[in-house]
């Protein structure tokens, strides 16, 4: 893959829908050239119950405007480059999330499956570990700061 | 009528538990003289003691840092709770 | 997961839209319950050269019915279970398959994102050597079978 | 009139390249007295010579089967080439 890989990421203060995003990146793709030979997705969304096993009403996701862009940009580039991927679609909730709302959705397109995978793998815990959230779990009017993140 | 002498500045934020915690989550901090680290801000500010916690990270101008970088005037100092995106 | 996995599995010998197949799926388990936690997705698609580097007219995708969708049906049970998965759906083509059209889709819902990418990843490894599907290329009106995978 | 006896047979499938190099895909096949293998259908049909080449699998009414493995009346039994699905 000799050319650069094509980026999109983007924050959303609203619920989002993965499979529309991703419908509407495929169309786009599509419009440039073949649709490549290895696509990978990974969606992830909030669990019902809090950590300490209470029923979850939200989980809000705080984060750092700019930063957070930014930091998902550089990961998500420095990614692509080391499998030599061809596009990257990266979206993540902000702000409250109600159990069963997605909150990331990673996406790599690339012309073998080995790389679409590993690469959207590690990118999904790169910016788990290296892009600054926060989340906080709302449980019976409660709410309680996450430090770190679920076992893989 | 001059205008005052500029005093360096820098910002500083806070995120997440450490916002909570200290309750607020940007202030504009005067500089003072001679070379200052993160670290030492975090101290002056009563945030905590040092050294920081190793789970806080810090950043300088929104790029990751270590405690001991030096701030210039103009900088956005921030420090970060532990990480839990995605 | 005490619960069986849910496994839904089709072949297709005409075009199938993956992300089209994930709607009707999701919308199927929202009906039931919340939608899991960790979803990992794999779509392939043929790629528009043959293996000798010539432009591919078709790939050809010849199968044993009957053995096929059991093999699927199979390696499918036995790595929900394994990785302790909830939901699985499997999509595969048979027969003309046109450059950029989808062959594969492999899809594993979790409650973890680990067991939903490892499920969906070994799950994509085992249907390519151990179910009963054969492809032949067509390029210049020539057809030739391919025999072995392409590399990782 | 009394029905003819019944030979017992079985039905013997090929795949891709080896249905096409054998110029067919599907045929019964009797079979004949004593236990019969796999292998010795393979080499009985003119399809090669024994051992089978290590990259071809066979399968028993569906099943991945191993080349010695006894046949019965009305087995399906299906000579494979190497597989290359997804």
């Amino acid at each position: 893959m000799d050319l650069p890989a094509e980026l999109l990421i983007s924050l959303h203060p609203e619920p989002f829908e993965p499979l529309e995003l991703l419908a509407a990146w495929e169309l786009a793709a599509q419009a440039l050239a073949p649709l490549a030979a290895a696509e990978s997705h990974f969606i992830g969304r909030v669990r019902p119950v809090a950590a300490d096993g209470t029923a979850l009403e939200a989980l809000e996701l705080e984060h750092y405007p700019g930063m957070s862009e930014r930091r998902l940009q550089d990961l998500a580039q420095e990614l692509a480059e080391r499998h030599g991927v061809s596009r990257v679609r990266l979206a993540h909730r902000v702000g409250r999330v109600r159990p069963s709302e997605a909150i990331v959705l990673v996406t790599v397109a690339a012309d073998r499956r080995g790389p679409a995978q590993r690469c959207a793998q590690e990118l999904l815990e790169a910016l788990k570990h290296e892009a600054p959230f926060w989340k906080r779990e709302w449980s019976g009017g409660v709410g309680t700061w996450v430090e770190g993140n679920t076992p893989f | 009528m001059p205008a005052p002498e500029a005093t360096p500045t820098i910002t500083v934020r806070l995120f997440a538990r450490l916002r909570e915690q200290a309750g607020w989550g940007e202030r504009t901090v005067p500089l003072g003289e001679g070379v200052v680290s993160a670290a030492e801000i975090w101290e002056r500010l009563g945030l905590g003691p040092i050294p920081l916690p190793a789970p806080l990270r810090i950043a300088i101008n929104q790029q990751f840092a270590v405690a001991d970088a030096q701030l210039r005037a103009g900088d956005e100092l921030a420090f970060l709770p532990p990480i839990s995106g995605g």
